[in-house]
């Protein structure tokens, strides 16, 4: 199944959930629809596709735009050797989107990481903690909002 | 100076010897100034040719907290703890750029420099310092171990 | 604030820390056990006390001052990390790094792989008691890092693998130092695999301890050694060759069970292999043009000239990274783009040379990638080591995300110790080789 | 008898000086942080010492009455020659006895925790 077939069979396969395809710099982007993207990762999980491997997930705080925060996960495929990038975007001030918890195992500490610094809502994950962060932190550090060197020390400290 | 005190101060020089040459050191290892004291504490640089090679992994059985590498808010009450468990006399040694002032770190994570929580004897600068310059680090707190009055139980209160 | 193994423990089990500050957690994780005598019930891990705000830093520095802190991620590996930023760079701007750069690069990333290696069997092996083979290694260690001081000026944090080639050129006795450095690592290993391969302790300790399945390290998203243990190949120099790996042969060891001991044999193998790379490059790598000797001296000898008669030779003004000189620039660096500080002898004499460096430094101008972002990753230590980065046309990363291999490796050692002893979580930790610089970021 | 009288009293004295000089020197300087706990730097996950298990115990006592029954070995391994074919007899029961025990305690499942 070459490159070029590959995305159009994807699209095929999951014709509304996607909402555009791209290629930049030899990487081959998807973005999915929020609702979307549980039936789509499921998908291309397993039969066909089988990108087995969740590289990589992460966020990006786009401050001004109206869909604020973006999800962005890597896939790759073992038997093809082919990576895929795959973007939400997530409206709003608190974004939720639904986890993958089920899907990949690393997905747990990935999202709570993302939870973490940028505060974005998985539903469906077990236990959504701070993982980096400590319990008093308030805030996401991540965050465009948050000021680079504002301290929040756990305990008294002398100056 | 009546016969009493040269006695106390003979005393003083000869326990400030016995301590200065068996350090215990504990040390609290957390980023990449690790590595540069694995290789001051090993063969090619050993600091234990100045009696400081004993690492002991308890605060009860450690005179000297060696801090090296990042100490992060999150890690800071633990370092806290690990210096209050230490038995007097205790010496601490802030290791790399990191524990003496934050380093390049100086964002919302990371404290800028281990003095904001626990009294520091002797800083070595350096992002990772250069074995040499640890072993140099230690001749100068066992300087000052030696010159600093020793505080023991019988001793008046000058 | 209870934690969530404090909820979940039995009445009449017991709970222990084997807290940040624990010799064999290298001083950065944290692991709640919920014991049964020495068996482990139930555990839980908390990360994040090395957590120093990477990823927000770099949002507020341009791309070439952030340089020194992708050192500082697996720092036990540094110059992996800058290849990696590097390649990922200069991916986003399209440009070629000429040929001798990418040797050299290929040559500086092995001898960090095998140090990388060295220094986590090293700590992996005194933490089962094997204190020897700690010195053993640290010694070879300190062979391969005198290579990497002497090229680059720093033991370790060298910030030398630039956006379009590397810092400078090689030292003028390298090849006898590379040489030397690669006898001793190979003596190192001899002795290791006498001493601990067959070491009757050592596999009781190590075998068929923290074994994980294919499917499960897949699904972990395991990548690099500890992936190559269980059976699964997938090496991002084979699977995406970068630099000139496709030109150099070498072999990719896999292991059978993903247990410590394959874990530990995988490295110890890829070790030997990274030496064949070492020594293939060095051969590679020409030195046909010998180096003009000026007739510069140090200026530490002109003044021990000038104390008996006046020095006739020019005094070595910028005494530099030997190296850097202008004549050497179209070897080591690129010139597709302006992403390359202008060479010293330039800045110092001409005006233009210093009106580029100026501007090379000013803020809102330097290295200005295109809008858009990108992924690239480089075979690290512990794994694929990846970039995405995200840029909006200025010269400050508008989001710099790593992609931590002992991030995903290290999410799985809960099930590995579960239902384990105590004893057990050392080996299967040590061989994970958590690095917390790279795990928190 | 004098090399004996001084030699107790040198590395007696030594003895005693080692043992009391931490006493004697170390500075007192009260800290309540050093009475609790020290686990790595972390709080502490439970304050009690919860009780142990049944098995745990089962299995302490066996210890204790095979490590007593393996000292009375020692002064008996020093003289075994003199003794002769009575004194082998007479240990042979004394450890056939501590072995049924030790069997008896096997069957009835004291090392089989569920």
């Amino acid at each position: 199944m070459e490159k070029e077939n590959l995305i159009e069979e994807i699209r095929k396969r999951f014709p509304d959930e996607i909402e555009s395809d791209a290629e930049t710099r030899g990487d081959q982007v998807l973005v999915v629809r929020r609702e979307g993207l549980r039936p789509v990762m499921s998908g291309l999980k397993d039969a066909p596709f089988d990108y087995a491997v969740l590289l990589d997930l992460t966020c990006v705080d786009f401050l001004a735009s109206e869909n604020r925060f973006e999800m962005v996960y890597h896939l790759y495929s073992m038997s093809r050797n082919r990576r895929l990038r795959i973007k939400v975007s997530l409206p709003g001030e608190t974004a939720v989107v639904d986890s993958l918890v089920g899907l990949w195992k690393n997905a747990d500490w990935l999202e709570r990481e993302v939870f973490d610094m940028f505060g974005v809502a998985f539903i469906g994950h077990p236990d959504l903690r701070r993982i980096l962060m400590y319990e008093g932190f308030e805030g996401h550090p991540l965050r465009k909002s948050y000021p680079w060197r504002k301290e929040q020390p756990r305990i008294t400290l002398k100056d | 100076m009546s016969g009493f005190d040269f006695l106390t101060t003979r005393f003083d020089m000869a326990v400030g010897w016995a301590r200065k040459f068996s350090l215990f050191h504990y040390p609290f290892i957390t980023a990449c100034c690790g590595m540069e004291y694995m290789s001051a504490a090993c063969a090619h640089f050993d600091i234990d040719r100045f009696g400081a090679g004993l690492t002991r992994f308890s605060p009860r059985q450690a005179d000297l907290l060696l801090v090296v590498g990042t100490v992060s808010h999150k890690l800071a009450p633990a370092l806290r703890t690990v210096y209050e468990q230490m038995m007097e006399p205790k010496w601490v040694i802030a290791f790399g750029a990191c524990a003496v002032s934050g380093g390049i770190y100086q964002n919302y994570a990371a404290v800028q420099g281990i003095d904001k929580i626990i009294p520091v004897d002797v800083y070595i600068p350096g992002c990772p310092p250069r074995p040499e310059m640890v072993l140099d680090g230690l001749l100068k707190l066992q300087e000052k171990i030696q010159n600093q009055g020793q505080d023991w139980r019988w001793k008046k209160k000058t | 604030m209870e934690t969530r193994i404090q909820k979940e423990a039995r009445p009449d089990t017991m709970l222990l820390n084997m807290g940040p500050s624990h010799p064999a957690m290298h001083g950065t994780f944290r692991i709640m056990l919920e014991l049964e005598g020495e068996k482990i019930l139930n555990a839980e891990v908390e990360i994040g006390y090395l957590h120093r705000g990477f990823e927000k830093t770099c949002e507020n520095k341009t791309y070439f001052n952030l340089l020194p802190y992708t050192d500082r991620l697996n720092y036990v590996s540094p110059q992996i990390n800058n290849l990696g930023y590097a390649m990922t760079m200069e991916k986003m701007l399209g440009i070629e790094v000429p040929e001798r750069a990418q040797q050299i690069r290929v040559l500086m990333s092995e001898l960090s792989r095998v140090s990388d290696h060295l220094t986590c069997l090293a700590a992996m092996a005194m933490e089962n008691g094997a204190f020897t083979v700690f010195l053993y290694m640290m010694k070879a260690r300190e062979f391969l890092w005198d290579v990497i001081e002497f090229t680059t000026g720093s033991r370790m944090t060298t910030s030398y693998i630039r956006i379009g080639g590397v810092r400078a050129d090689l030292f003028e006795g390298w090849r006898d130092a590379v040489k030397k450095a690669v006898l001793e690592t190979r003596r190192v290993l001899k002795d290791v695999h006498g001493l601990l391969d067959k070491n009757q302790i050592f596999l009781n300790r190590t075998r068929g301890i923290g074994a994980i399945s294919k499917e499960d390290a897949l699904s972990y998203g395991w990548t690099g050694p500890c992936l190559r243990s269980t059976g699964v190949l997938y090496d991002v120099r084979k699977a995406h060759p970068y630099l000139t790996y496709d030109r150099l042969s070498f072999d990719v060891p896999l292991g059978e069970r993903g247990d410590n001991y394959d874990r530990y044999m995988v490295r110890m193998l890829e070790m030997e292999q990274s030496l064949r790379i070492i020594e293939q490059v060095a051969g590679l790598i020409t030195d046909k043009r010998p180096r003009a000797k000026t007739e510069e001296i140090e200026p530490t000898e002109a003044v021990r000239l000038g104390r008996t008669q006046k020095p006739r030779q020019k005094i070595r003004l910028s005494p530099n990274l030997e190296g850097s000189e202008k004549q050497r620039y179209p070897e080591i660096l690129t010139a597709d783009a302006p992403v390359v500080v202008p060479p010293k002898e330039d800045t110092y004499t001409t005006m233009e040379g210093l009106i580029s460096h100026f501007l090379f430094f000013m803020k809102g101008y330097g290295i200005r990638p295109p809008k858009g972002d990108v992924y690239f990753s480089v075979e690290g230590g512990n794994g694929e080591v990846g970039f995405y980065i995200v840029s909006d046309g200025t010269d400050r990363p508008y989001r710099l995300h790593l992609r931590a291999p002992c991030f995903h490796i290290v999410s799985a050692i809960e099930q590995l110790i579960k239902g384990r002893f105590v004893a057990d979580v050392i080996p299967t930790f040590g061989s994970m080789n958590m690095i917390g610089g790279e795990l928190d970021r | 008898m004098l090399e004996l009288a001084l030699s107790f009293l040198v590395f007696g004295l030594l003895a005693l000086v080692m043992l009391f000089m931490n006493s004697l020197l170390g500075p007192r300087k009260p800290n309540p942080a050093r009475e609790k706990p020290f686990e790595c730097g972390s709080p502490y996950l439970q304050a009690e010492i919860r009780p142990v298990r049944i098995p745990f115990f089962l299995v302490a006592l066996l210890f204790l009455l095979l490590d007593v029954e393996v000292v009375f070995l020692f002064p008996l391994a020093l003289a075994f020659r003199d003794h002769g074919a009575a004194g082998f007899a007479a240990v042979a029961s004394y450890i056939l006895i501590l072995a049924l025990g030790f069997v008896y305690a096997w069957k009835k499942g004291i090392f089989d925790w569920s």
